[in-house]
């Protein structure tokens, strides 16, 4: 019962979170950079500004509407890179063992090392804050829990029968790597990517808050909940939008990563690596 | 105009809680904010030009001059006179026999030489080197062409002799912090960056990284009678909101202001009574590069002045906690003329301008900002949608504060926006525009032309205080007409004062670099 | 006492809960144990011997639970007991040993503390009272130096010295039965004779009736005096050991007794492992109709295929569920 | 033992030194001058001066040789913005950031796992279903601004706790970071221990302790426990580092003088030679802690020896 309940709620505010996004042009009220009218600036919510207006008069609804583009964006693709980093690395090194294995074993050390919000802190500083140094730093950092999986899985199954079956027949490493060996550790390693863009998005703010977010004017709901946070008490729907869209998004992402885990992963409810 | 006379008004007054006519009381924990970032750079404050640090070095060191917010200028400190010679490029300072440093010894000429000896070592570039340089054979020691300023020159213990290359007030170059005064016998000991030794009126106890710098009453300080605590702790609070929640509670008796707070605290009858506010001798702008194209022409800078709606960014988005800039010169400065007016929001003039100018589809630039709120971003996203109505499109490229600096220094911009001092001399203030300073020294516009060179240097030359004041007023005009910037605002420092504390002064300079010895608290303060 | 079965197990179902609704996984269960008796349940897996045995235990989890039935332990009925009388029972009357030693115990505990437990729990001794005990109990299986052996844990010990170790735990409070679920299927051959010996002979001097489980029908027939077959969740035949070897009545039987080597043989006694009989076992939520073994079955008629067959006594003492037993 | 230290310290050199060359090859390109760092307003001649004195015109290898040097016996440069041997910062910024972290682990361990472990005991039940609504919200909120909520709760409606501060009062000021940031951690655990419990109570030991008769309370303290603390404990060591980037927004929001709050101030700075140091010394300590869990498994474990 709980299984479905956490499946259909995550899975629920998840797809509205895309939705969103995917509608923004359509859903949104106003420009949400544009639009700004310092006549307008901070007004309560009402009818005319379903969420209130911020400091510089544009209509936070908009703005928390076209703020799904660039936290999912932010969320999903960073994520996708983690996982293709980490499948290609994990798949091979477990397939083919032997030095290169050494190598992403150490690899995968190393990212286990530095906290990854720390990695990511790092690289913005380096790149500079925005959206790509974004998907970059946050891309590059979360991948050792995908590829330990990937690698794992990929040892166990590289002497499987219908593998060796395969490599009889002469298949190439690569075709044998993705159409025999990846469809079946698909499971944990979605259910690790799920639970990945939540934390993504968090990440996202908590760069906001350091000063190393996405940059503006392109409102992300990290950098606008990060700018609101001098005005919690005088006008606090400044970030009680942003902040319950984050909250929503991330909730329903582990939700879902939970009710997938018992559906796709059933057998390591406890032992993440 | 009302709020230019409060402000004329607060600075005829020589201390805001003067007026209250208390006796001081001594004794009690004076407990203030470093509000500008999450540590203090340095205990050698020799090394750092951070306002942030200069709130504790207030309290700890002492230069040759101080900034006395009374009389809007700098005033001798370490000298009893100075004594003006030789056209006005030789001073000579009879030096107090009373200073004492924290250890216990006697201030004397040779500490004063050795300092700026110090500032002048080529190897480190201390930023006060800037200052200094202003003295006769300084530049040779940086340079590594000679090891001692051969303009100083001690004539007895407490008597010195400065040859300046220049004829300038001195005390407008030496009244910082960047040039306190060391003791040379301590100064030169590695010990001294864990355990600074000056001569201001409190000594040093100790310094967390990252969260204070407790110092505690000097008995020795030369003014008699102070100073009046007998602790001043500054705490290092980055956060505004952090800062907001501490001194709601009574944590903390100082806090600085952002815009929403500013809104928040006078909207609220239990703090508004705690605000005060000042002036500062910041203008902020944004720079135009006449390298760029559209920029090169006046009139497309003119336009911009005159798209931008600069009186409603204030009010809405900075909460008037700024005053309208008209053009570089601030409220404060003695050569601001009253009766110029600032450039009026006008779309059409400024279309009619760029017409003028031959971009009447307007045209796209790069315009490079940090994220501070006050000279930011925030500012930068309200202009946007103004600019876009002429036909000006923004690209904005998003910069740390620190790369911004850079970026400035070196050119490598179509715009930015940024906060520079514009005083307190005004005639340091315009000769940023001057052609023959260079491009990273201030002039970030790489501004050239020689009739502004030639009003500036006349003013210069002139011994007259009103006929200069007269000449910067012209100059002022000047490059209002010119137009190198977006003239913005200058800043209004406000911060927050628990009732309990006494003798905060309005200083222009920077609002939080408070001369400890004039403070007090009262017995009503929680940390007594 | 005497006379009065030890346990008797009446029309026992065992439901499972498929989450789309309730299948019986074992069903019309009866069975009756006498004091000291050795009594044997034998089958494939899955025929439903273990779950059984759970249930006599009380250890059915969800999704599995009694449907209907009685069981009745000493003359009481147990199957609707209180969750702590049922408590009261297993361990101190009623005990089990398990196949598996590897994982049956504690991997972090030492093996002295897991015997110990039964003493607090059953008998309110103190710890230091009952560790003592635990060495004597530990004697009494036959492990040598046992008060080192005491604080090793599982993985210091051999397989057979865990099973000594169940043992020990199994019989700690002198239980009216012991239940044994294939107690030797994961040893070594040469270990599996001492520890069923050493099972039957410490049950024996205690008095305590053995149940036990196995798919090995030579061993169980070797260790107790009367072994009921199941197929596919039923009994289908119930027997003295030596009758169901000399004249297996139900044609799974048969199949069963036939793909032994050489009967009674000692020697081959622990290899002996069932052949497989032509056909599968069929999966619970697909039993088919009649006689679950018809479609394995060489002499199967159309009344196999529709026609549930009753429990028929035989002459010669036993029950059988087949249309056409001999 | 003995042997296993060094084997396993030797296990962790590559790692480091893999680090220290990721580090160093990202700061090695990252724009602006040390100029910029120090003042607006250098003379061309001095800064010249100055990078040739910090060597900051060899080639990049040359470079990192010396930076390697250098490391090998402590020492992590001089930082351009103050001075100071980045050795003495971080040391003094060592025990604010570790009496953070510690504290708020504690504290999450303790919450945690008990929450877990009640919650496993009926699972699907009413405590069950409202300790995972509550794990599953506290894995979700930014932490900056559940910081700033706890702040205002606590310190300002309430008064309970200073706002801020350090060291001075003991442990009053350390409560509320510790708590903003063990909140995240506390839900994991919850999380963990639930999933470890819920999986052990399906192991065969766990039917042979219920055959004992004992009851479920019983089994659990008696058998699952330990099992459970196994993977916790792999857990735990595992969520320090995330702990430690954490710590990054914690001590920032509260003024927390940690190694978070140098790194944050040395990045927007520019301070590279703090950056690389207060990298490497997270990454240091999250190796240590993590080998000292390594040592505690054998504590909990007996089947893991180090022979």
């Amino acid at each position: 019962m709980k299984l479905r309940a956490n499946l259909i709620i995550g899975g629920t505010l998840f797809a509205l979170a895309i939705v969103v996004g995917v509608l923004a042009p359509w859903l949104a009220h106003t420009d949400p950079v544009m639009d700004a009218n310092l006549m307008n600036a901070e007004e309560p919510p009402s009818w005319t500004w379903w969420f209130g207006t911020d400091d510089q008069g544009r209509d936070i609804y908009s703005r928390v509407v076209y703020g799904a583009r660039v936290s999912l964006t932010v969320g999903i693709v960073s994520q996708l890179i983690n996982s293709v980093i980490g499948v290609a690395l994990g798949l091979s090194a477990g397939y083919w063992g032997g030095w290169w294995d050494d190598v992403v074993n150490a690899l995968t050390n190393v990212m286990l090392a530095i906290p990854s919000l720390i990695f990511a802190l790092a690289i913005m500083a380096v790149l500079g804050p925005g959206l790509t140094s974004l998907l970059i730093a946050l891309g590059l950092t979360n991948w050792s829990f995908t590829c330990r999986i990937a690698r794992a899985s990929a040892l166990s199954l590289r002497s499987q029968g219908y593998v060796q079956a395969a490599t009889v027949l002469g298949y190439g490493d690569l075709r044998i790597m993705i159409t025999q060996l990846l469809p079946n550790m698909l499971g944990p390693i979605v259910v690790i990517g799920t639970l990945g863009m939540g934390s993504a998005v968090l990440s996202e703010a908590a760069l906001s808050f350091l000063g190393l977010g996405v940059r503006p004017p392109f409102p992300s709901w990290g950098s606008m909940l990060s700018d609101a946070r001098d005005q919690i008490t005088t006008a606090p729907w400044l970030s009680l939008f942003p902040g319950l869209a984050i909250f929503l998004t991330v909730l329903g992402l582990n939700l879902l990563g939970d009710g997938l885990r018992d559906i796709l992963d059933p057998h390591s409810r406890s032992r993440r690596t | 105009m009302f709020r230019m006379s409060v402000i004329v008004a607060g600075m005829a007054l020589a201390l805001a809680g003067s007026a209250e006519a208390q006796t001081p009381r001594k004794g009690g924990t004076i407990r203030m904010t470093a509000p500008y970032g999450s540590s203090f750079t340095s205990l050698d404050i020799h090394t750092t030009q951070r306002a942030q640090d200069e709130i504790y070095a207030k309290a700890l060191h002492r230069s040759l001059y101080t900034w006395d917010s009374a009389e809007g200028k700098p005033v001798p400190e370490l000298a009893k006179e100075v004594v003006v010679s030789g056209g006005g490029l030789v001073q000579t300072f009879k030096l107090r026999d009373d200073a004492y440093f924290h250890n216990g010894r006697k201030m004397t000429a040779d500490d004063i030489i050795w300092t700026f000896n110090r500032i002048m070592d080529g190897t480190k570039a201390y930023p006060g080197a800037r200052y200094v340089r202003i003295i006769e054979g300084a530049a040779a020691v940086e340079k590594g062409q000679a090891k001692e300023i051969s303009g100083l020159k001690k004539i007895d213990d407490f008597t010195l002799e400065m040859k300046l290359t220049e004829k300038v007030d001195p005390g407008f170059y030496f009244f910082t912090a960047l040039t306190s005064i060391y003791p040379a016998d301590e100064g030169a000991k590695d010990s001294f960056i864990q355990h600074p030794i000056g001569l201001g009126p409190f000594k040093f106890v100790e310094h967390v990284p990252g969260s204070r710098i407790v110092l505690e009453r000097w008995d020795k300080f030369y003014k008699p009678g102070k100073p009046y605590a007998d602790k001043v702790v500054v705490s290092i609070m980055g956060e505004a909101a952090a800062r907001d929640v501490a001194f709601r509670n009574k944590e903390i008796d100082t806090s600085v202001l952002g815009p929403a707070q500013y809104v928040a605290y006078q909207a609220d009858p239990n703090l508004k009574g705690t605000i005060v506010e000042v002036a500062e001798v910041f203008t902020r702008y944004m720079g135009m590069n006449p390298a760029f194209k559209p920029f090169s022409d006046k009139r497309v800078r003119q336009a911009i002045n005159y798209a931008i709606d600069s009186d409603l960014i204030i009010n809405k988005l900075v909460k008037n906690k700024a005053y309208r800039a008209t053009s570089w010169l601030p409220l404060t400065s003695p050569a601001y003329d009253k009766t110029m007016k600032p450039y009026p929001y006008d779309p059409a003039k400024a279309k009619q301008l760029l017409t003028e100018a031959g971009y009447p589809q307007g045209f796209e630039f790069e315009w490079t900002t940090s994220q501070n709120e006050s000279w930011g971003l925030p500012i930068v996203s309200a202009v946007i949608p103004m600019l876009d109505k002429v036909g000006i499109k923004v690209k904005v490229k998003q910069v740390e504060t620190a790369v911004l600096a850079e970026v400035v220094r070196t050119g490598d911009y179509q715009a930015f926006i940024y906060s520079q001092q514009s005083g307190p001399d005004p005639l340091a203030a315009l000769k940023c525009f001057h052609s023959s300073t260079p491009q990273p020294a201030c002039n970030y516009m790489n501004f050239r032309n020689p009739d502004f060179d030639k009003i500036l240097d006349e003013a210069g030359q002139t011994d007259d205080t009103a006929k200069r004041n007269q000449l910067l007023q012209k100059a002022n005009a000047f490059l209002y007409e010119e137009a190198p910037v977006w003239f913005f605002n200058y800043n209004k420092a406000v911060m927050a004062v628990q009732p309990w504390l006494h003798g905060i002064q309005q200083n222009p300079t920077e609002l939080t670099h408070q001369n400890t010895e004039e403070l007090w608290v009262d017995d009503t303060s929680p940390a007594k | 006492m005497t006379g009065a079965p030890l346990i008797e197990v009446e029309d026992l179902r065992i439901d499972l809960d498929s989450g789309s609704g309730r299948v019986a996984a074992a069903e019309g269960i009866s069975f009756r144990i006498d004091r000291g008796e050795t009594f044997g349940l034998v089958g494939e897996s899955g025929c439903g011997k273990s779950i059984t045995a759970l249930a006599l235990i009380g250890l059915l989890r969800p999704p599995l639970s009694i449907g209907a039935g009685v069981i009745r332990f000493d003359g009481r009925e147990i199957q609707h007991l209180s969750a702590a009388a049922q408590r009261d029972l297993r361990g101190n009357r009623i005990a089990m040993i398990f196949q598996e030693p590897m994982t049956a115990l504690n991997p972090v505990s030492p093996v002295g503390r897991q015997i110990a437990e039964m003493f607090v729990l059953h008998k309110g001794k103190s710890w230091r009272e009952a560790n003592k005990l635990a060495v004597e109990a530990l004697a009494d299986v036959r492990v040598t130096a046992p008060e080192r052996r005491v604080n090793d844990y599982p993985h210091q010990l051999s397989g057979g010295m865990r099973q000594r170790v169940m043992i020990a735990i199994a019989l700690a409070c002198g239980p009216d039965l012991l239940i044994a679920d294939e107690p030797t299927t994961a040893l070594d051959v040469t270990v599996q004779a001492e520890i069923i010996e050493l099972m039957r002979n410490l049950c024996a001097e205690r008095g305590t009736a053995i149940l036990m489980i196995s798919h090995d029908l030579g061993l169980v027939a070797n260790v107790c005096r009367r072994v009921a077959v199941m197929y596919a969740g039923r009994i289908v035949e119930e027997r003295g050991s030596a009758d169901i070897f000399r004249a297996p009545s139900h044609p799974y039987t048969q199949g069963l007794v036939d793909s032994l080597p050489r009967l009674g043989s000692r020697a081959a006694l622990g290899r002996s492992r069932l052949k497989e009989i032509a056909g599968v076992v069929p999966a619970i939520t697909s039993f088919p109709d009649g006689c679950r073994f018809n479609p394995r079955c060489a002499h199967a008629t159309d009344i196999c295929r529709s026609v549930v067959p009753t429990a028929d006594f035989l002459e010669a003492g036993g029950l059988v569920r087949c249309h056409h037993h001999a | 033992m003995l042997s296993f230290l060094i084997r396993r310290l030797l296990q962790t050199i590559p790692t480091v030194l893999a680090v220290v060359l990721l580090v160093f090859v990202l700061f090695s390109v990252v724009p602006g001058s040390i100029a910029s760092t120090i003042s607006d307003d250098v003379d061309p001649q001095v800064e010249l001066r100055l990078k040739q004195q910090l060597g900051l015109n060899d080639p990049i290898y040359v470079r990192f040789g010396n930076y390697i040097g250098k490391l090998a016996i402590g020492d992590f440069g001089t930082s351009f913005r103050t001075r100071e041997p980045v050795t003495s910062m971080i040391a003094k910024r060592a025990w604010p950031t570790l009496q953070l972290i510690f504290t708020a682990m504690a504290f999450s361990v303790l919450l945690g796992v008990p929450l877990g472990f009640v919650a496993a005991l009926r699972p699907g039940g009413l405590v069950d279903s409202a300790a995972m609504i509550v794990a599953v919200t506290g894995l979700s909120i930014a932490k900056f601004w559940l910081g700033l909520v706890i702040m205002y709760v606590f310190a300002l409606k309430l008064g309970w706790l200073p706002s801020f501060g350090y060291g001075d009062g003991g442990l009053k000021h350390l409560l509320l970071p510790a708590l903003t940031l063990g909140v995240s951690p506390m839900a994991l655990f919850a999380r963990t221990t639930r999933a470890a419990v819920l999986e052990i109570m399906t192991a065969d030991f766990v039917r042979t302790a219920r055959s004992k008769g004992m009851s479920e309370t019983r089994v659990v303290k008696w058998h699952v426990m330990r099992n459970a603390l196994v993977i916790i404990l792999t857990t735990v060591g595992l969520q320090f580092g995330g702990l430690m980037g954490q710590a990054v927004v914690v001590e920032k929001l509260f003024s927390w003088p940690g190694i978070g709050s140098l790194l944050v101030d040395s990045v927007l700075q520019r301070d590279i030679p703090a950056v690389q140091g207060s990298i490497l010394v997270v990454v240091l300590a999250f190796l240590a802690i993590n080998l000292l869990v390594d040592l505690l498994y054998g504590v909990i474990d007996p089947r893991i020896r180090y022979a």
